[in-house]
């Protein structure tokens, strides 16, 4: 079997990436590759947690797209990346519920109504630590039936309607088509989640790493984000 | 005079075998590839570990609770499987009807589905919008992110696990006992208490452990049919999975515990199966 | 009141029709195949005859003839089935196996337990009453479920070849339990072995291919018996065929004399039957002189151990075989083998000749 | 004159048992129940189908992809299993050695552990990092995040099932042929190819499936040991989990390929498996 | 050349030595747990002695007192053993099972297979080459049994009671089968068979407690016992004490005439034997008047069938379990039941007298 994932004699740049990245990035790999004739992207999408544990223990990734700062530390802490770690996109809380809204919720604070079934991510993983971070800052204690182990697992509640509302990112609900409804809350501006991307040293196609990680820090790059509902990050 | 009588003690017919067992050489260089196999990611995980903050990462609250709360749900879902699984065990051994094979694949079926979808599955059915939900719901009876779902995804995953393998003790079994304590007087409900359940205790009991064993590592369908909330919905596999994000010590040592758990179980129950076996 | 039978089962070309009266025991007999566990099987509800009806003292078995069927389950019938092997529940001690019937039955723990032990003493087999099944012998196994059977009170017992597993040494041991235990009580008891018949039964029935050939009192129809199996089975040569100047004619042509001992009013050419016993037969080298009435030249077909004796079988050229009981010595001396030509010899004294 | 033979055909001893079946009515409630708990989510599944949209689902590039790789790493798990758990299945079964019990407890555990912590043991047996990576390394052979990462927590998960439901059944079987093979010449080898395993058949074409079946909805340890890169890790339960979002029609779509794949291979081999018990 | 066995087992109290002649089929006779199956294990290598050894022909199969140990795995010794369930692989046509043997030896597909049809027809069995072993009855899977052990070409041939599991009406055409083939061949047959011994046999050797009690020609042990359990098996009443005028004194004082039909050298106060048959010792409700010299006044303790006449076990008082065989008109006759006082008899020309 070959060593690197893809193909046998054209090129293969492998991308480690938040799960949250897929549609954005799988559509940027494709520009890559029209970019880049006989060069191939591979993605790894899954959680940060997880990429990071992969990357840390070896895994040949060309480049790193991590959805929080920690995860990002652990691979630049690890002598892993090449340079310093470029913010990329930020992602902001919203409230997602079901198209018609069955309970009514208007505002960040209609989320504590009693007899309301709230699901948010838990504290350990990054949406729920922005979770968290709005409750401190609005002072509303929220009664969450469930923390949710992972944000996808937050929509799919919600999209299964067994949750009234859930607290995921904009650009979940974006991707989530009409599936559920965005209600977006002015305080979730207390809590920027930071994406940040890095190539790394150790990866089969370590210079094709650098080129993607390139090409979404560029201007085309950056607008297939902000269509996907990123926000830029603050210079 | 006399004649000498034949001693009437029927003897063992064929004799020890003790001393052949018949395996050559070679097989145990795969016999034992296997076993390491399974046993050096269990000895990675132990030396990985820090055992100096073992105990402490073990007692935290988070940890206890979610220990609490899986052995709770592991053993609730056990008895589910029980009550429902050695009925179907029995249907699918002593009757023939039109269509059995296509049950029996069906049952074996949440064996192969993902868990993930699994839980999915049974978002569709007993969730609030699903087929059951709303007569759940008009019955007062919430499931979803409650430790009843919990139990439900358990169970749903850990009932093929029961159904196969007492099906097949009870082949072997057979039937005669049964039909010998019929014409004893014994009514069917008495033949099934006092005769086919006695009677297939070793095997029920490997059965049991199996899915136990299953319910207690059960993770993709909690997930995703119960939620994962500190003592109501967050079993020891979820525990894991998300101290893992903060502290991997603490997920290996919450592992190693479930480990520790599941060995006792399996070690308690082998001795008890083979107690009962010696008068099979 | 007893037992009244009548029964088809067209999978198995089964057809019976039989009683047996209150308290008798009446021994099955038949051939491979014959229909006697089929027989059972429909009298303990373990098997359903395609039509039929069965009454027990005063109970409907079953009444497939009326409409709606009427079916009883095996465990309503106060019907005990004993078969070959003891089947003794291996989870219950001894004495707990032979009160289950009673605590089956509702009586209470203390209570069964002092008729299991009754019955235990009946069959000899107290001593066991703590052990498990699998540290019985097999005859000791086998009286035990005489025991079970006999606490369940049933008020049919059938016994399906109760000594067929068992070594030679237990049976006779076994046979005198039987013999006591039974005495009254409503049994049919299907065997291969003539003695069960002699010692256990009053009656007896004879099954060929799934219907009765021959029924009557054990020893009436062992002393002259009308089927081949019978006569098989009672130890006896028979041959069939009519009255011929006082002797007996059969189909081929062959010609047997023999005695009347009862002064019947048999006339020339009625069916009759002549039998001789395989010890009355005996086996010369070249013909004999002398007395002997009947005489064949026949070849020796097979040798086969009975008891301290050998019985030879021997075909003649009309496709009879005849059995003949020799000793050891004689098989050395005359130097038996199959494929020998010998002369076999029956005196007509030895031959009785009866009516069929 | 003639004494009748009794008939030589050895007969059923004890007649047919056809119409006792034993069970007590109320029974098939339970039975019932069982069946439904496990159909009923299954139809829920069906029911919400988009069934227009099925064939370009599931024939969509990435979900061909998965699908075909999910279908050539089984497999290979399943003959790795093969590999590993007849030999174990056989030392298990047939050889008497100190801490059998130990061994046996300890193969079993991949059904207790959740996948995911399967999955970091694995990595820290296997990675780079781990217990065997520097070997694998040196030697040219990269481990985690290929394929055959893949196949390895496919056998890791797979493998009890196999020992444990072969060990039932070479226990049931015996070894009497074995010896009386032995007697004619035949050295143990041999006897393995030629009594032992033919023998062995039905037996194991059910552990077969089973151990295919949980490789082919392996989701846990794979993610966490082999990552989920398109076309080299990405199986059919990868897919399934990343559609699930975005597009839940196409997690439902594959999940009901899934669920075909294991039935059709389930009917078969009972078919296969009870051809092979008329001989038995 | 043959076989020569020494072996011990402590654990089973087995320690026996015997040869077996190139050629010669012995008897193993022996009560249940005399250590028959043992001995067989032993040789075939299926069970391992503490110590001994044993060759055949010119190969050791095992020595455990030579150091370092020897001991031949079983697929290498040339050593057969066909046990009392055929066992035939379920798996493969009868044929293939006859050829499996010669397969294994390294021999090709169509020469086993030629050599299986050859066994097969040898043992009357061709025509169910083709079939599964699911489909013989038993006598016919016991036939093709014996032809997969013979094919094989094993230099020594054991029998575990090959004919114990068959239905009475196969064992004599099995035994003929197996007169033919063995005839030339090395081979043990274990049997609790007299018939087995005396047809198949030219040697005799009787196991007792794990040892070797009687051991000669098959006629020759028969006809003059040592051993209670010869005695048995041969079907005669054995006493044995010491002469005193012409008679035997058993050490309770009883004393037995008989004939010495063997002008033998046997003095006064030696050890020696009486046996009689059975057949010979008559029963009476009385004592009866006239000839018979040895009369004795017993209990009846058990009836027991044997083939068509029933042996009759009485106790006299001073232990001895007497056996006689009467008719079963004669037990209604007398009314013989166990607990009926009767008187036995027998005539000293039926008695035979010999040294021991
Ligand atoms: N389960 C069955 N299905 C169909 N036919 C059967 C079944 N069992 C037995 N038979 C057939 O029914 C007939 C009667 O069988 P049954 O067992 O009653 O004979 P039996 O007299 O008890 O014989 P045996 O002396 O061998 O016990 C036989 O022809 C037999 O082949
Ligand atoms: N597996 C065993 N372990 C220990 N002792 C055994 C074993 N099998 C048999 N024995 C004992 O060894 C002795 C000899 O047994 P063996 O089976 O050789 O007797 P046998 O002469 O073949 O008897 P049978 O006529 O019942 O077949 C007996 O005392 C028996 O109890
Ligand atoms: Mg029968
Ligand atoms: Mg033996």
């Amino acid at each position: 079997s070959s060593p690197s994932p893809g193909g046998t004699d054209a090129k293969a740049v492998t991308v480690y990436a938040a799960a949250s990245m897929k549609t954005t990035f799988t559509a940027l790999g494709k520009s890559f590759e029209s970019s880049h004739p006989g060069v191939t992207v591979t993605f790894n999408f899954a959680g940060s947690q997880t990429l990071a544990e992969q990357i840390t223990q070896g895994a040949p990734a060309d480049a790193f797209a991590s959805a929080n700062d920690a995860n990002m530390k652990t691979v630049t802490d690890a002598g892993l990346a090449s340079g310093d770690a470029k913010l990329y996109a930020t992602n902001q809380l919203t409230i997602a519920v079901p198209p018609d809204n069955p309970a009514k919720i208007g505002a960040f604070a209609d989320l504590a109504k009693p007899g309301i079934k709230l699901v948010v991510c838990a504290p350990a993983v990054p949406c729920g630590a922005a979770t968290v971070k709005v409750e401190q800052a609005t002072g509303v204690t929220l009664k969450p039936v469930s923390e949710e182990q992972a944000v996808t697992d937050v929509l799919s509640k919600v999209q299964a309607r067994e949750a009234d509302a859930g607290l995921v990112y904009k650009t979940d609900v974006k991707s989530a088509g009409d599936t559920v409804k965005g209600i977006d809350f002015p305080e979730s501006a207390k809590a920027i989640n930071n994406n940040s991307i890095v190539a790394l040293t150790k990866g089969p196609q370590a210079a094709l790493g650098q080129q993607f990680v390139d090409l979404v820090l560029s201007a085309e790059g950056q607008k297939v984000l902000a269509d996907a509902g990123f926000g830029k990050p603050a210079a | 005079m006399s004649t000498t009588e034949a001693n009437p003690a029927p003897a063992s017919r064929t004799g020890g075998r003790a001393d052949y067992s018949g395996l050559p050489r070679w097989l145990y260089v795969p016999a034992a590839a296997g076993a390491l196999f399974v046993l050096l990611p269990l000895v990675a995980m132990v030396l990985r570990m820090d055992w100096t903050r073992f105990g402490e990462l073990i007692t935290s609250e988070s940890s206890v609770a979610a220990l609490e709360l899986s052995l709770r749900t592991s053993v609730s879902a056990t008895l589910a499987c029980l009550v429902l699984g050695v009925p179907l065990a029995l249907a699918l051994a002593r009757r023939h009807f039109p269509g059995r094979d296509l049950v029996r694949s069906i049952v074996l079926l949440p064996l192969v589905l993902p868990p993930v979808v699994g839980g999915i599955a049974l978002l569709y059915t007993f969730g609030r919008r699903g087929l059951l939900g709303g007569t759940l719901d008009v019955l007062g009876i919430p499931v979803a992110f409650t430790t009843t779902a919990v139990v439900i995804a358990q169970t749903f995953v850990a009932l093929p696990f029961l159904v196969v393998s007492l099906e097949g003790t009870l082949r072997t079994v057979g039937q005669r006992y049964e039909l010998v304590a019929a014409t004893l007087g014994a009514r069917p409900s008495t033949v099934l208490r006092r005769v086919t359940l006695p009677l297939l205790l070793p095997g029920l009991a490997s059965a049991t452990v199996l899915s136990f064993a299953r319910a207690l590592g059960e993770f993709g369908a909690t997930v995703t049919f119960a939620g994962s909330l500190q003592g109501v919905t967050r079993t020891l596999p979820l525990e894991i999975y998300l101290q893992r994000v903060d502290d991997p010590d603490a997920a290996i040592a919450l592992s190693l515990v479930l480990v520790g758990v599941a060995v006792v179980v399996m070690l308690v129950t082998n001795r008890i199966s083979q107690r009962a076996l010696t008068w099979a | 009141m007893g037992l009244r039978v009548q029964a088809a089962l067209a999978g198995r070309g089964f057809a019976v029709e039989l009683d047996v009266a209150d308290g008798e025991q009446v021994a099955v007999l038949g051939p491979n195949g014959s229909g006697k566990s089929t027989l059972l099987g429909i009298l303990a509800g373990t098997l359903r005859p395609d039509h039929g009806r069965a009454t027990l003292d005063d109970t409907v078995l079953f009444d497939l003839d009326a409409r709606p069927h009427r079916w009883r389950p095996p465990h309503a019938r106060g019907v005990a089935l004993l078969a070959q092997e003891a089947l003794l529940f291996p989870h219950l001690s001894v004495l707990d196996n032979v009160a289950f019937g009673p605590r089956v039955a509702g009586r209470s723990r203390s209570e069964s337990r002092a008729l299991a032990e009754r019955w235990l003493d009946e069959v000899d087999a107290i001593e066991f009453a703590g052990r498990r099944p699998g540290q019985l012998s097999g005859g000791q196994a086998q009286r035990v479920a005489i025991a079970r059977a006999l606490a369940a009170e049933p008020r049919l017992l059938l016994l399906d070849e109760p000594m067929a597993a068992l070594d030679i040494s237990v049976a006779p041991l076994l046979r005198r339990v039987l013999r006591r235990v039974l005495a009254g009580r409503t049994t049919m008891i299907v065997t291969h072995d003539l003695m069960d018949a002699l010692l256990l039964s009053e009656r007896m029935i004879v099954l060929e291919q799934g219907g009765v050939v021959e029924a009557g009192p054990t020893g009436a129809v062992l002393q002259h018996p009308r089927a081949h199996f019978t006569a098989h089975i009672a130890g006896l040569n028979l041959v069939t065929g009519v009255l011929d100047h006082g002797a007996v004619r059969d189909p081929s042509g062959a010609l047997l004399s023999g005695v009347r001992p009862d002064a019947d009013g048999l006339a020339e050419g009625e069916p009759a039957a002549a039998a001789f016993s395989p010890a009355d037969v005996s086996i010369h080298a070249a013909p004999p002189g002398g007395s002997p009435r009947n005489v064949w030249d026949a070849t020796v077909t097979e040798l086969e151990p009975r008891g301290d004796l050998i019985r030879v079988r021997a075909d003649d050229r009309h496709g009879h075989v005849l059995a003949a009981d020799v000793t050891p010595q004689s098989v050395a001396e005359l130097d038996l083998y199959p494929g020998r030509e010998v002369t076999c010899a029956v005196k007509a004294a030895a031959v009785t000749i009866y009516p069929i």
